[in-house]
């Protein structure tokens, strides 16, 4: 089966900022992505957990973005911006992907 | 007001909480899951609001209504000034940190406020059913004093217009004050209709809720390290002055002294959803631990199983008639 | 009918209802998670079905049952060719997306049909219990009425003797039926014991229900932009089509005002969870925005807040004795 | 006791699982979303064990209270090493995977404890508040002897501190000890405050929740191919040499009918949620889908279905006054 | 530690459609994989969120397996069946894995 | 946008073996990670689905984790002493981070 290169970008970001990043995402021209839920994490600023939460002020989620390789540095930018006084982890890895018209 | 205390103190409502601190702190698997516990919390603003609406419908518009709103509103703006100055003597948080903290405790607890509604129902004690609109009326304002103490500093603060809205339409909010509209609109005939599902087992539910929200605070507690012994003074000792601000305000208007209690509860309690959510996005540089713990691990507490009675005594011994 | 119509509109029920679709315009964050208004769903389907069982086992089975099933299963087939034509006049949209939309209309929506019994339970009108198994039968036909539409075109749809087990059973046809025969089986007796649960608390769930629907719905008019104006007015004007359709078939067979009504409901309104699910099967190249905006953010707030005094003036004037 | 055996099978609650077990066999997409499951576990364990302490408030500590904790006890850590050597006997399954097993029929089935209760209530038989904590005693020896049985053969079994507090402070465990304990506190008092969340819809919830086991254990069921004829017979067996062995002991302390059907009832069920989960742990190398399956798709069945009402009428007719 | 090669195979694909995608995962003899919920996205379809659905139509799940190279050929064959005319992402990134006997 | 190597390991282990897992974790000074909830799966032990369970004995999740290639071993040894006895398995792809400093 044929394959295409593609970027695989994984942000994990706090949820509260999520409209803002997929905002970002649009405004660099970013169409296809998919959220993921994160149930708990440990980093720089301690352990959390989402389990019998209700504040809305508590928790990250998981944004993953399939792109074309030459549109990865506007995403990163689009992304930065939002990340950049915030908590959250953004990596990214090489990936194939079929159908790629899509991306 | 022992009695009451130890009356209080033996609720099923405050053992529940009770319970839920315990598990935590003995690290047991003990959880609510998180879809259930936002459903209960959507379940007990429904029924707080609707039920303050439609008694507002049945007891008529009270003089007091617009006057009650205002007082919310200026408490709301001014305890955060209070309370940063409290917390910059006690405590040797940074000052956005300690900005961040007096918001909360100029905004409102909603679970504190149903907490007193429960133990007024219980007490045979009628309220101002428009202390609800109060409540929401409360919960905004303290967020701009944070924002403003923060951007004196050097520290900057975002206040988007994008922000402004998220605030202001935030889920709570407008749960509580489209219930009430609700209430009001249908009045006794509406809440007769579905009194079994919002006014019966609202004690019971009250319960599961408070076993979560012990289970919260007692694993917020574990990590009580961020707060310096100064803070922790702050947790305790903010709530009463913030009753003694409601108290004072409460007599004024001439508030019933279910209204009073109520009034006392809502300045003494800290925020825990709207804004630490408000918090996150305008000042991401404050650091979320120490919030999230005083409000939800030490005033929480304090106010369930101390500061409740104590309002009542005071409300009760001073105002109405 | 214009009282009723008020009183409808002003009913806990549609009110939060539309709180839920103003929260939604508004773009506030407030919702209910998936997992709550999926137990709560279990729940409606569970008591409806129980109580429409029990009310059998009191009342016997009546000579119509047989009948009303059959009218069930011919207006499930029909209606999606009389909504098919009347799409394909008044909208521009593809043949296949127009049959698709059709197929919803055929089938029901189980939401509806429960604000419905809730209606006639306001007014204190009976309605025979079998109605429930009625609404079950009718779930399905319409599918294959739709899939026959597009494969008679040039598109062509997959119905495999998978699919066609996964319409039959799924989830909610089974809850409802299965409930049905565990009250016909445990009678009075049976709803005696659970009646606190599935009886008295019902209407106050039902308005949480209706909040997240109303949320939904509201999100959905965000993007009414897929539809073109033909569309919104098939999505008006069907309705109407299926309830007369419906009320020819009660009258015919002789049903009660009440179940006349329900008829009419059932045959109005447009499914959004079974018809979806095997749309995006069997068809996925029909857009599924059109079809569920149209279904859930047009015609279910029509029916809910038009359509059911409507149609219960409509059955009270010329049905039953 | 075939009049019972009928009016039991013919119960809402039994036919909800029915209704579960059909819908998993027949591969319908009927399912209970996970938070919703646990939520409903939440609110059965802090109803049994709240009602279970106020009643004990209410008549009072017996003499008998001590005998039933040691009772249970024992019972726990015996009944492994009976189901041991049947399971040795009757199938083919490894020592590690039989010791496993075992140790689910020593611990108890809190749901089919709820269920027995339930059967209680309806035949209008009183029981021993204090049988909820007779459960919680009896969850945790049995573990301590599977792990016994296992480390005495070839295979090693981790049974490490933080293993031990794990099992102790289980979630199920502390909710239904804490709630007990609470409800001993407050009393009937406090009962009757919350008696409309944790009364009168029980029967109800408790349907839901056992549609849910039902599709779990159909579910299960359709894995059954783990189980040789043997594992079935034991899952069949088991529980009538549990329910003697709490017969007995029953007998001896003199327990009133009720509480000794209730103590024939723990002994007969096994563990579902308890052991498995201290299984993973400690004996990653025993095979979860037969413990799984034996327990739940076979015995939980078979006490619901037929186990509660034999033991119910041995215990009328051999015990209490 | 030792670890082999092996491929990671992400598949956002209609919840629908799941089970049609693991029969064929086991059609083409691949036995391992795990199923991640997906909260919300955005795509050509446009944007959806799972919050308050009760629809069985909407919403998306993840796949993920982890495969020896030499399968991949086969496993995308039979995934492509499935996703040819649904909405829907696949893609395919170089991994290492412990204990390949599993895969 | 500056970007630097680090390894993306993704960890899909039993629930009840979470707490071990991550105090491993810690005890290798990996400080950095998020844990994703898995809605069922397949594996040489069966299939396996989260819907409708109360059992505290069933069910995965998935541990990610970003780190520094240079941690990549001793990361490694830590998770295989948990996981070495467990059903599970464990995957580590070639990644890119921003803001490096975090890992
Ligand atoms: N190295 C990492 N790998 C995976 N997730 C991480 C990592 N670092 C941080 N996170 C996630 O991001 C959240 C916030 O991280 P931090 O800003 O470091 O406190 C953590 O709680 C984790 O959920
Ligand atoms: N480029 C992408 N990256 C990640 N997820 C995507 C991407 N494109 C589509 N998706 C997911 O797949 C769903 C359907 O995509 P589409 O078929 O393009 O509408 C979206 O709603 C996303 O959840
Ligand atoms: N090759 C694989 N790819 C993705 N997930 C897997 C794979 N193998 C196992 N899993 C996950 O790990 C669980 C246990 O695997 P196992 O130990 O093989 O039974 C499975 O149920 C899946 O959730
Ligand atoms: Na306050
Ligand atoms: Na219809
Ligand atoms: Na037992």
């Amino acid at each position: 089966m044929q394959t295409h290169d593609a970027k695989r970008v994984e942000i994990t970001i706090e949820q509260v900022m999520l409209r803002r990043l997929t905002d970002a995402l649009e405004g660099a021209d970013v169409t296809g992505w998919s959220v993921l839920p994160v149930l708990g994490g440990s980093g720089r600023s301690g352990v959390w957990n989402r389990e019998g939460q209700i504040s809305r002020g508590t928790g990250m989620v998981q944004v993953v973005c399939l792109i074309h390789p030459n549109k990865l540095d506007s995403l990163l930018d689009a992304v930065f911006a939002v990340v950049e006084r915030h908590i959250g982890v953004v990596n990214v890895t090489d990936a194939q992907v079929l159908r790629a018209h899509r991306f | 007001m022992l009695d009451l205390a130890l009356a209080n103190l033996l609720s099923p409502i405050v053992l529940s909480f009770v319970l839920g601190v315990a598990a935590a702190l003995a690290r047991s698997d003990l959880s609510v899951p998180e879809a259930v516990a936002k459903g209960i919390s959507i379940y007990l603003l429904f029924a707080i609001g609707f039920k303050g609406g439609a008694s507002l419908a049945e007891h008529g518009i009270d003089l007091t209504l617009g006057l009650s709103l205002l007082a919310g509103v200026i408490l709301s703006f001014a305890l955060p000034l209070a309370g940063f100055g409290l917390l910059r003597m006690l405590s040797g948080m940074s000052r956005t940190d300690a900005a961040a903290v007096a918001g909360h405790y100029g905004s409102i607890s909603i679970v504190t406020f149903v907490a007193g509604t429960s133990v007024l129902a219980d007490a045979g004690i009628a309220s101002e059913g428009y202390m609800v609109a109060v409540a929401a009326a409360m919960e905004a304002p303290a967020i701009l004093s944070a924002l403003w103490l923060i951007s004196r500093g050097s520290d900057d603060a975002e206040l988007s217009s994008d922000l402004w809205r998220e605030i202001l339409l935030n889920g709570s909010i407008v749960l509580l004050l489209g219930s009430f509209v609700i209430g009001m609109a249908t009045g006794s005939d509406g809440l007769n209709r579905i009194a079994p599902f919002i006014v019966s087992p609202f004690q019971g539910v009250l319960c599961l809720f408070l076993l979560d929200m012990g289970i919260i605070a007692g694993r917020g507690l574990r990590q009580a390290g961020v707060l310096d012994r100064g803070a922790i003074g702050f947790g305790l000792l903010m709530p009463l002055v913030g009753a003694s601000a409601g108290l004072v305000a409460a007599l004024i208007i001439g508030l019933s002294a279910g209204g009073t209690m109520l009034l006392m509860t809502l300045s003494a309690s800290a925020s825990y959803i709207a804004v630490p959510a408000a918090m996150r996005v305008a000042v991401p540089q404050a650091n979320p631990s120490i919030y999230l713990t005083l409000s939800l691990a030490v005033t929480f507490p304090f106010n369930l199983v101390l500061g409740l009675p104590i309002y009542l005594t005071v409300a009760q011994s001073l105002a109405g008639s």
